[in-house]
């Protein structure tokens, strides 16, 4: 399977013509007269056995149809599929019941099809394989720059010997920078592997592992002055290495902070500012969540612009159940905090239930835009994921909003005054039931904001806020309650000593770990991270 | 008393952290009674689903399965998913004599004169599945990640025996990883799995991760780049039902090993989901292998009560042996003496509809064991309910009845 | 400026205001005087709205004419030009002295966002202390707080329970002088519950003497005399 | 110390077996003796190189401006402020830094706080059974009987205080100067070597204030006391000997009269008119 | 609080005695265990007052809630302490139990190995982990009933009442033990069988625990437990202790200056009220017949909080009423409305909060307060009847 790259691009190659070219002399009217031939080549795609197919797949290469990209990419997507009365059809969206189909030969649309009519030529993961191969290898001619760098990178440890001078000319001719040097590595990778000194002093300093593995075996190759240039090079990859995984481990440490903090930051305004038990912040959290989900579902097709549509209305979504809360339940527990915990998990048991009996007690699927997806490659040894990215970014900006409200506005004084003096700040014309709706939404529309993100990253389900209700709690209150810097700082240690612990300790003992260690800082610290200090605290 | 209806229990989660995968099967149950009634119910009588609630909670399964066969006195029991719900339950259902057939794959390693295991055991999913990554894959390296708890831990102790023993896998390339359950922060494992792929030999992830788990897990797998043609992933706990929460587009290719898949192409297994569909009213319902489970599970138990013209527990208990019933997916499913039954082992791969593509599939069915020849304590233990054995864990080394002997000699002590 | 008429009140079953009747007039300093635990703090905080009455009328002349204050909700009368400076301080602990001084703004009619310089140029030591946190400050300061918040109101009516308690002798003066100067210039109203006879012979027009719950002698300040203290103050 | 030791002297190891603790060593002289005390918070000195000797059996006043540092040189003497700096000593055997609130409690030190602090969910009454002098270990606590003479005691002090008609009431109800007289009933129950009382006077009316200063001269002589106050005519009538803090120091140090007609004094604390609130 | 202060002049244990409030609530708890017991053992079976045997099952299980309840109100209630962790507690002294049945079980596991219990075969462990030997003996895993959750809170509480630890602080850090504890037992490798936990067991002190007699039994013991616990609480805040509970729990500080070693009086009431826990746990596993580490979870432990705050905090019998009432929904609920009894569960506690500030027992409080008052309605003898009630 490793070498079918090369082997199909030597065909490929023998052939002696290149797509680009066949495609300009290609005119419409001997498509009809193609039409058979191809029907030939598809006919042969649809048999039993994976062997057989993987040899019309390559028939399907050799040919000079100009459609067999799309064709190939089509069985890859698993889309070509075929009729009862033997058609070869294209499926365009295969969701539900029936789906919308066209012709695969003639492109025409043949309006929605039952799914017990169609048969799907499948493929399995060797043929998938060799599918992207194939049509890495159809790319490496294309005029798209883009996928030329695919191919070539797919190239990295599938070169040999024989391929080796056409890529030295391909090298030669190619003008775009990235994959004149992924190729020359590809061609490095093979040199080092037969031992040659040229490919391990190419891949001096390469991070990509298929370099490393070319070099390790390099270095126990039978000539000394190779191998131990080999292992003089991996060693300075290995230390190259470390710093990467020290960099990534914190990429994930502070990633799995930020939705730590992101989940607690709205319980630092309704628990450690007002001092409601808020058992139900996770619920809203969900509801949020579930937002994302429903504009997904009004706006079909465009799950980035539903993403980002999301941020105000999961806000608004929770803040309004807050502000149903508070008004509901809440206001009638003026202080008695305790017994806010007893109602608001009243509160999360009817919520969750609503949305298994109202929705589903299924998880939802909540799409990620294109944009969100895939990694930030640094280098080849290290790659930022996106989705994570956007949501420490996002976790920072909500940080900041909240701490801008909390700090310049008078909102943020008033909150503070009725907390620790009720009658008194009412005493002061501070209107203390219009202060505890305004703070409650706000808590809890930030809870819908981390529900958004949320829905980026794990289940959109009626148990999402169960999963984070108890972390966030604990994040609060180990960075000081009612400290938002406290909650910002929290949030983040304890995801990056949860993230620097987990490879040695495994994930079950490095969040044990992480318990304990909040059980004895808090020893130290009696009042968490950022105590409020002096007489007024100690009361 | 002969016009009464006949009761089945319904013991799912409909609240509570399983809620998610136990609801189906709850409507499942109360489908197949409904259509049964259709049919003109059982030996003249109407079905009727008697439907609690233990929430997610397993002493409250126990106290819930009394209730059903105590208070309620259902003629049967469909229930339970986790391993633990039913070991909360078994002693309940073996001191009150009741019937209870169990839907999903699990560990192995019981057999209980009450219980009817319609899931899959270890050597009827687990096994099956790794032969085909070496065999048709021709992977090399294997790392074998999975929630905390017996079932995973069970079956990648079984997969690491058989890997090493039969296969002559290496040490340094079986890597072994577990997570809390409902885990949800995977970058440093998925991290440690790319690492793991990059060595240089093929390398697959055999999946016993847990139901809430596994988004962030699949999220996290594509986000990293791993994708199916360069680190495949199989799954044991994966199907339809878990895919709908899922953006599918990044996994196609991934696989699953399980004894049915929706995609299963078969009338029956069509009727089967225009039923549900219907039922549910739902276009877009899914369905999956423990609803499998249940449709041939229910079929064997009314198959037996017509066989033995009663409800009667102990009378359906030895009637029910040998019964044998088509299963969705064009073959028949038979009732072993160990009440394990026969099942055929599909891999399907992952495609972006949230369906399976079936791939590979064991060429006839195989018997559920229900002692695993891998595991050191329970190689020499059998099962068979038949007279006059009638014994859940006979050693044939000593040849003797395992611990249940002991007990009734015991209990006999105590009443004398 | 407040008329007070048969005010009844109670703690659960407990009747701590009985039938009381009381007039404040404008522009005077008014002082209640009586035995621990009379109910002289219960009837200010009666004015103010923090405990509930039962019956009774509490009758305030604001600009805008008359105004029935029963009826009004408690940031409403601070709205209307009441500043309350109540017993044993209430300061904000956790908030600065600056943001204590601040939560005042909240009661002005003209929107002012900064502290009147006044208040600090009576008390200094809130400006030195600005950045303190309220809970840190000394007793006395506390209680400087407390009237320097109330004046950031500039209130009609004052309201003072024993502004006087735990602040240092040459403060208690000036603090005295203020007021005068507040009554004199501006025409503010005082009411004050004062145990101290030198400071309200000093300061106060008139006095009221409770006792369990009623007024039992009122009258210019002038005329309070060492029979009548005897005779209610005594133990 | 040999693990045998750690046997046998098992005041060490179990708390609630340690004697009571050791009597107050007064040969000195003194009974309070604080050193170059300096407390400072976040670089404000509250307490700057304080130096104060209590005599056994003294009445004391301290007076002085808001903020000069009264209230937390009582602190520093319970323990609920650490010094930066400084040596406290009670008697010439117990060095109080070293000691925590309720161990200094236990050597005799009362106080009452300048904001009335009493346990407001429990009973007059049992807010005074609570601070009675007693084994203050868990389990004398647990077996503790009433006693008649307990109760005789507690009637004596709820008297003296005023509080008879309300010795069921939760404290929470009482108004600001029962509070007060609760805290000072306390204080009294507690029967202590040296008594700290924080503005005793405020809130309360002239007879009252007589009442105050006839009962801590009263105590002055068998037990010591330390008085801080503002109110000048309350000072007057039970001082004999005055110290004037200011800036977290000593002042001024001397007779009523003494002090009233240093200049200093009257600059920083007393002011012009002086003559008015005496 | 209506303390008899005067009257308490006897032996601190049988002062509870002395109280309308013990002698009405050991009444009732004892003519229910003497009825139920009636009915289900006199009653014949097809007679519609018959008791069932899953009925009694079902009350011993509430009875060990009710210890649980009791527990954590002595705590929360007289001492201020919010824990969020007795679940751990309760689940240790279950564990101890539980440990001890599968010692019983012998030879009789489904491998039938004489000394490891079938999970350690399972996993292929030759010998039994040092922690598991004694618990084959009954008195020793008695002890360690009480033991194990007071040691644990002895030295838990150690730690955090040295230190200060107080509010909010203190009832995270008892959140964060219970959940440590749960995900280490449910890994394997600890040897209490994961996830699984310990089932299957066969009897009690010889007593076949599938028997409708043993299950009086334990019902009737937990009962008992309960009543003497009650009795036992009760003796503890009636008592000049109890009182410097409060005091503690209203204000700390002030209770230091008055001699009192706060931290010490803390750590008796919780390692006290952590044995209790453990009691608790162990009469309810061989009731349910398992024992899992969802015990351990933070979730069940708020919601031990709740049952309290519904009955009524501070009252020790409120602890007991909320933790049947809220049991007893629950199963009520979840067998006849199980598609929505999270709905009415979740009613009920916001209602309960919203309309009866004081749980349940309040409640009765301000009947018998109402009643006193329909009593002595003439208005001039207010001060008076306030005094008398006293
Ligand atoms: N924790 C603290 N943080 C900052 N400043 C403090 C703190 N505690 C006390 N101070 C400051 O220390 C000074 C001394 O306070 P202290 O309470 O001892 O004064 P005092 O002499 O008792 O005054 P008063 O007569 O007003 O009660 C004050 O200026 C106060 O603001
Ligand atoms: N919340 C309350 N509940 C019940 N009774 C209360 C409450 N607050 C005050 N009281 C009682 O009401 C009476 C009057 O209290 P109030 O505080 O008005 O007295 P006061 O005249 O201000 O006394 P002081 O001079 O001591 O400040 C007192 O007997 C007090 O015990
Ligand atoms: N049996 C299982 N999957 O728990
Ligand atoms: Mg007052
Ligand atoms: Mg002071």
């Amino acid at each position: 399977m490793r070498r079918f790259l090369s082997l199909a691009l030597l065909c490929f190659l023998l052939l002696g013509i290149t797509l680009n070219a066949q495609a300009q002399s290609t005119d419409a009217a001997s498509s009809s007269t193609n039409d058979a031939a191809a029907l030939e080549l598809l006919e042969a795609l649809d048999v039993e056995s994976y062997t057989a197919k993987g040899e019309a797949i390559t028939a399907i290469l050799q040919s000079d149809d100009e459609r067999a990209r799309d064709w190939l990419q089509a069985l890859l997507d698993g889309r070509l599929q075929r009729t009862e009365d033997g058609r070869f059809v294209l499926v365009l969206e295969n969701r539900g019941r029936d789906w919308p189909v066209a012709d695969v030969l003639t492109g025409e649309a043949l309006g929605e099809m039952s799914r017990r009519d169609l048969e799907r030529i499948g493929i399995n993961n060797n043929l998938r394989n060799q599918l992207r191969s194939a049509i890495a290898v159809v790319d490496l001619y294309s005029l798209n720059v883009e996928r030329r760098r695919t191919s070539a990178e797919r190239l990295l440890g599938e070169v040999d010997g024989e391929l080796v001078p056409t890529l030295d000319d391909l090298i030669a001719q190619e003008e775009d920078e990235q994959v004149r040097y992924r190729l020359t590595q590809a061609v490095a990778i093979y040199r080092a592997e037969a031992g040659e000194m040229a490919g391990v002093e190419a891949l001096d300093g390469s991070l990509h592992p298929r370099s490393r593995v070319a070099l390790s075996r390099a270095a126990n190759g039978d000539d000394p002055v190779v191998a131990n240039a080999a292992a003089a090079s991996l060693s300075g990859i290995e230390q190259q290495l470390k710093i990467n995984r020290g960099l990534e481990t914190l990429y994930f440490g502070l990633s799995l902070g930020s939705v730590l903090v992101l989940a607690a930051i709205g319980l630092a305004i309704t628990f450690g500012v007002m001092g409601v038990i808020n058992m139900a912040h996770g619920e809203l959290m969900m509801l949020g969540a579930y937002t994302t989900w429903a504009m997904q579902q009004l706006l079909p097709g465009q799950p980035g612009l539903a993403l980002i549509l999301s941020i105000p209305a999961g806000f608004m979504v929770a803040a309004l159940a807050g502000v149903a809360i508070e008004r509901g339940v809440i206001q009638f527990l003026k202080g008695r905090p305790l017994e806010t915990l007893l109602a608001t998990f009243g509160i999360s048991l009817i919520l969750q239930q609503l949305v298994r009996t109202v929705i589903s007690p299924l998880n939802r699927t909540v799409i990620t835009p294109e944009w969100m997806s895939g990694s930030l490659v640094v280098n080849d040894a290290l790659s930022l994921t996106l989705n994570r990215m956007y949501v420490l970014g996002f976790a920072l900006v909500v940080f900041a909003g909240l701490m801008l409200i909390m700090r310049r506005t008078r909102l943020g004084l008033e909150v503070r005054a009725v907390t620790q003096n009720r009658a008194m700040a009412r005493s002061m014309g501070i209107r203390a039931t219009r202060v505890d709706i305004m703070t409650f939404a706000l808590g809890s529309g930030v809870a819908g904001l981390a529900g958004v993100a949320l829905s980026q990253l794990t289940n959109v389900g009626p148990n999402l806020g169960q999963n984070y209700i108890i972390d966030s709690f604990m994040v609060v209150v180990f960075g000081g309650v009612g400290n938002l810097w406290g909650t910002l700082v929290a949030g983040l240690s304890l995801g990056v000593i949860n993230q620097v612990l987990e490879p040695w300790a495994g994930a079950v003992l490095a969040k044990i770990i992480v318990l304990v260690f909040i059980i004895l800082f808090i020893q130290k610290r009696p009042r968490g991270l950022f105590p409020q200090k002096g007489r007024a605290a100690e009361g | 008393q002969d016009d009464d209806p006949i009761k089945v229990g319904i013991l799912h989660s409909l609240s509570g952290t399983m809620a998610i995968s136990e609801t189906v099967l709850k409507d499942t149950v109360e489908m197949l009674i409904e259509q049964q009634n259709e049919a003109g119910g059982l030996l003249g009588r109407q079905l009727e689903a008697v439907v609690v609630d233990p929430a997610s909670n397993w002493p409250l399964f126990a106290e819930r399965a009394r209730e059903l066969l105590a208070q309620e006195e259902v003629d049967v029991i469909f229930g339970n998913w986790t391993s633990v719900s039913r070991k909360a339950v078994l002693p309940v259902v073996e001191e009150l004599n009741g019937l209870l057939f169990y839907p999903v794959q699990y560990e192995g390693e019981e057999s209980s004169e009450n219980v009817f295991y319609t899931g899959a055991a270890p050597n009827q999913q687990a096994i099956p599945a790794v032969e085909y990554l070496i065999n048709e894959v021709g992977i090399e390296r294997f790392a074998l990640v999975g929630t905390d708890y017996v079932y995973p831990r069970t079956t990648n102790r079984i997969l690491e025996a058989f890997l090493k023993d039969e296969h002559g896998i290496a040490e340094e390339d079986i890597m072994v990883n577990y997570t809390p359950f409902g885990h949800s922060d995977w970058q440093n494992i998925v991290a440690e799995i790319r690492r793991f792929g990059e060595e240089g030999k093929p390398t697959a992830v055999i999946s016993t991760v847990n139901g809430d788990a596994n988004v962030p897990f699949y999220t996290e797998l594509s986000n990293q780049g791993i994708d199916a043609a360069d680190i495949p992933v199989i799954a044991f706990s994966v199907g339809e039902q878990e895919l709908t929460g899922i953006d599918t587009g990044p996994l196609v290719g991934h696989l699953a090993a399980w004894n049915y898949f929706m995609s299963v192409d078969n009338d029956d297994n069509y009727d089967f989901i225009d039923a549900w569909i219907e039922y549910t009213g739902d276009d877009m319902a899914v369905t999956n292998d423990p609803m499998e489970a249940h449709y041939i599970g229910f079929n064997m138990w009314a198959e037996a009560v017509r066989k033995a013209g009663t409800t009667d527990v102990d009378t359906v208990k030895d009637a029910i042996i040998g019964v044998t019933v088509p299963n969705l997916s064009g073959g028949y499913a038979a009732m072993m003496p160990n009440h394990h039954i026969t099942k055929p082992v599909l891999i399907g791969e992952i495609q972006d509809n949230g369906q399976f593509d079936i791939v590979w599939q064991t060429p006839s069915t195989v018997a559920g064991d229900a002692w695993s020849d891998y595991l050191p304590g329970s190689r020499d233990l059998i099962a068979d309910w038949r007279k006059p054995m009638e014994c859940g864990n006979f050693n044939v080394v000593n040849g003797s009845c395992g611990g249940s002997t002991a007990a009734e000699e015991a209990e006999a002590a105590l009443a004398e | 400026m407040l008329a007070i008429e048969k005010l009844n009140q109670f703690y659960g079953e407990s009747h701590t205001l009985w039938d009381l009747d009381l007039e404040v007039p404008a522009g005077q300093c008014t002082c209640v005087m009586g035995r621990n635990g009379v109910g002289k703090t219960t009837l200010l905080k009666a004015v103010m709205g923090e405990v509930a009455v039962k019956s009774g009328e509490l009758r305030y002349t604001a600009e805008a004419g008359e105004i029935e204050l029963t009826k009004k909700a408690v940031e409403a009368r601070s709205r209307l030009g009441i500043g309350y400076v109540p017993q044993g301080r209430q300061i904000f602990p956790l908030l600065t002295v600056e943001e204590n001084l601040r939560t005042g703004l909240a009661a002005r009619s003209d929107g002012l966002k900064k502290i009147p310089e006044r208040v600090y140029e009576l008390f200094p030591v809130l400006k030195e202390m600005k950045h303190r946190r309220g809970g840190d400050l000394s007793g006395g300061q506390q209680q400087q707080l407390a009237i320097g918040r109330a004046l950031v109101i500039e209130p009609k009516l004052l309201i003072l329970d024993e502004p006087g308690e735990g602040i240092q002798p040459n403060i208690v003066a000036q603090i005295g002088q203020v007021i005068r100067q507040l009554i004199n210039e501006d025409g503010l109203t005082v009411l004050l519950v004062e145990q101290k006879l030198p400071f309200a012979r000093k300061y106060a027009d008139r006095f009221v003497i409770m006792d369990r719950g009623r007024p039992v002698a009122k009258g210019e300040i002038s005329e309070l005399s060492n029979e009548l203290i005897k005779q209610h103050l005594t133990v | 110390m040999s693990f045998l030791q750690s046997l046998t002297q098992r005041d060490r190891v179990f708390d609630f077996m340690a004697p009571q603790a050791s009597p107050v060593d007064v040969r000195h002289g003194p009974i309070l003796y604080m050193e170059d005390v300096t407390v400072s918070f976040d670089g404000f000195k509250a307490i700057n190189n304080l130096n104060l000797t209590i005599n056994d059996g003294e009445l004391r006043c301290i007076i002085g401006p808001n903020g000069a540092g009264k209230t937390t040189m009582m602190d520093i003497i319970t323990g609920k402020t650490r010094p930066t700096s400084g040596s406290v000593w009670f008697g010439s055997r117990h060095n109080l830094l070293h000691m925590n609130e309720p161990d200094i409690a236990s050597l005799g030190i009362g106080r009452k706080f300048q904001k009335p602090t009493v346990f407001e969910a429990l009973s007059v009454f049992e807010n005074l059974e609570l601070a009675m002098a007693a084994d203050k270990r868990i389990f004398p606590t647990l077996t503790a009987r009433m006693t008649g003479e307990i109760k005789d005691r507690i009637d004596d002090v709820l008297e003296t205080i005023g509080l008879t008609a309300l010795r069921h009431q939760p404290a929470g109800i009482l108004s600001h100067g029962q509070k007060q007289w609760l805290e000072i009933g306390m204080l009294l129950m507690q029967r202590p070597r040296l008594l700290l009382v924080d503005e005793p006077v405020a809130g309360m009316t002239e007879q009252e204030m007589e009442r105050t200063a006839e009962l801590l001269t009263g105590l002055a002589g068998k037990q010591s006391v330390v008085v801080v106050e503002h109110d000048m005519g309350f000072v007057r009538s039970i001082a004999r000997q005055v110290t004037v803090l200011h800036q977290g120091s000593v002042l001024a140090e001397g007779t009523m009269d003494q002090v009233s007609s240093d200049p200093k004094v009257i600059e920083v604390y007393l002011g012009a008119d002086d003559e008015e609130a005496a | 609080m209506s303390l008899t202060t005067e009257s308490s002049t006897n032996f601190w244990l049988t002062r509870p005695f002395s109280e309308r409030s013990t002698q009405i609530f050991l009444g009732v708890l004892l003519a229910a265990l003497a009825l139920v017991t009636l009915l289900h053992v006199a009653v014949p079976p097809d007679n519609p007052l018959h008791v069932g045997a899953y009925t009694v099952n079902l009350f011993g299980k509430y009875l060990s809630y009710a210890l649980l309840a009791v527990a954590v109100d002595l705590v929360w209630g007289y001492l201020g302490i919010l824990s969020l962790g007795h679940g751990a507690f309760f689940a240790i002294g279950g564990y101890a139990m539980g440990m001890y049945l599968m010692r019983q079980i012998g030879d009789r596991g489904t491998y039938g190995h004489p000394v490891l219990p079938d999970f350690m075969v399972f996993l292929n462990w030759d010998s039994l982990p040092w922690f598991w030997h004694g618990f084959d003996m009954a008195w020793f895993a008695f002890a360690m009933v009480l033991l194990a959750p007071g040691l644990l809170a002895l030295v838990f509480g150690f730690l955090a009442f040295r230190s200060r630890v107080t509010g909010v602080y203190l009832s995270i850090i008892t959140q964060a033990l219970t959940f440590a504890l749960m995900l280490a037992f449910f890994r394997n490798e600890m040897g209490f069988g994961g996830n699984n936990g310990l089932t299957d067991f066969r009897e009690i002190v010889g007593f076949d625990l599938r028997s409708d007699a043993t299950r009086l039994g334990l019902f009737l013991a937990t009962g008992v437990a309960l009543a003497l616990g009650y009795i036992l609480c009760r003796a503890i805040v009636t008592s000049k202790l109890g009182r410097v509970s409060v005091a503690t729990r209203d204000a700390e500080a002030r209770t230091r200056f008055l001699g009192y070693r706060v931290e010490r009086f803390q750590l008796f009431v919780f390692v006290v009220s952590a044995m209790l826990a453990g009691l608790a746990g162990a009469l309810y596993v061989p009731q349910v017949g398992i024992i899992n580490p969802s015990e351990f979870s933070p979730i069940f432990s708020i919601e031990i909080v709740l049952w309290v705050a519904l009955g009524g905090r501070a009252t020790l019998y409120g602890a007991v009423i909320g933790a049947i009432l809220v049991n007893y929904a629950k199963t009520i609920f979840t067998g006849v409305m199980p598609d929505a009894w999270l709905f009415a569960l979740g009613a009920m506690f916001v209602l309960v909060t919203v309309f009866l500030p004081k749980g349940v027992a309040g409640l009765f409080r301000y009947l018998k307060r109402r009643k006193r008052e329909e009593q002595t309605t003439d208005p001039d003898h207010q001060h008076t009847s306030k005094e008398a009630s006293a």
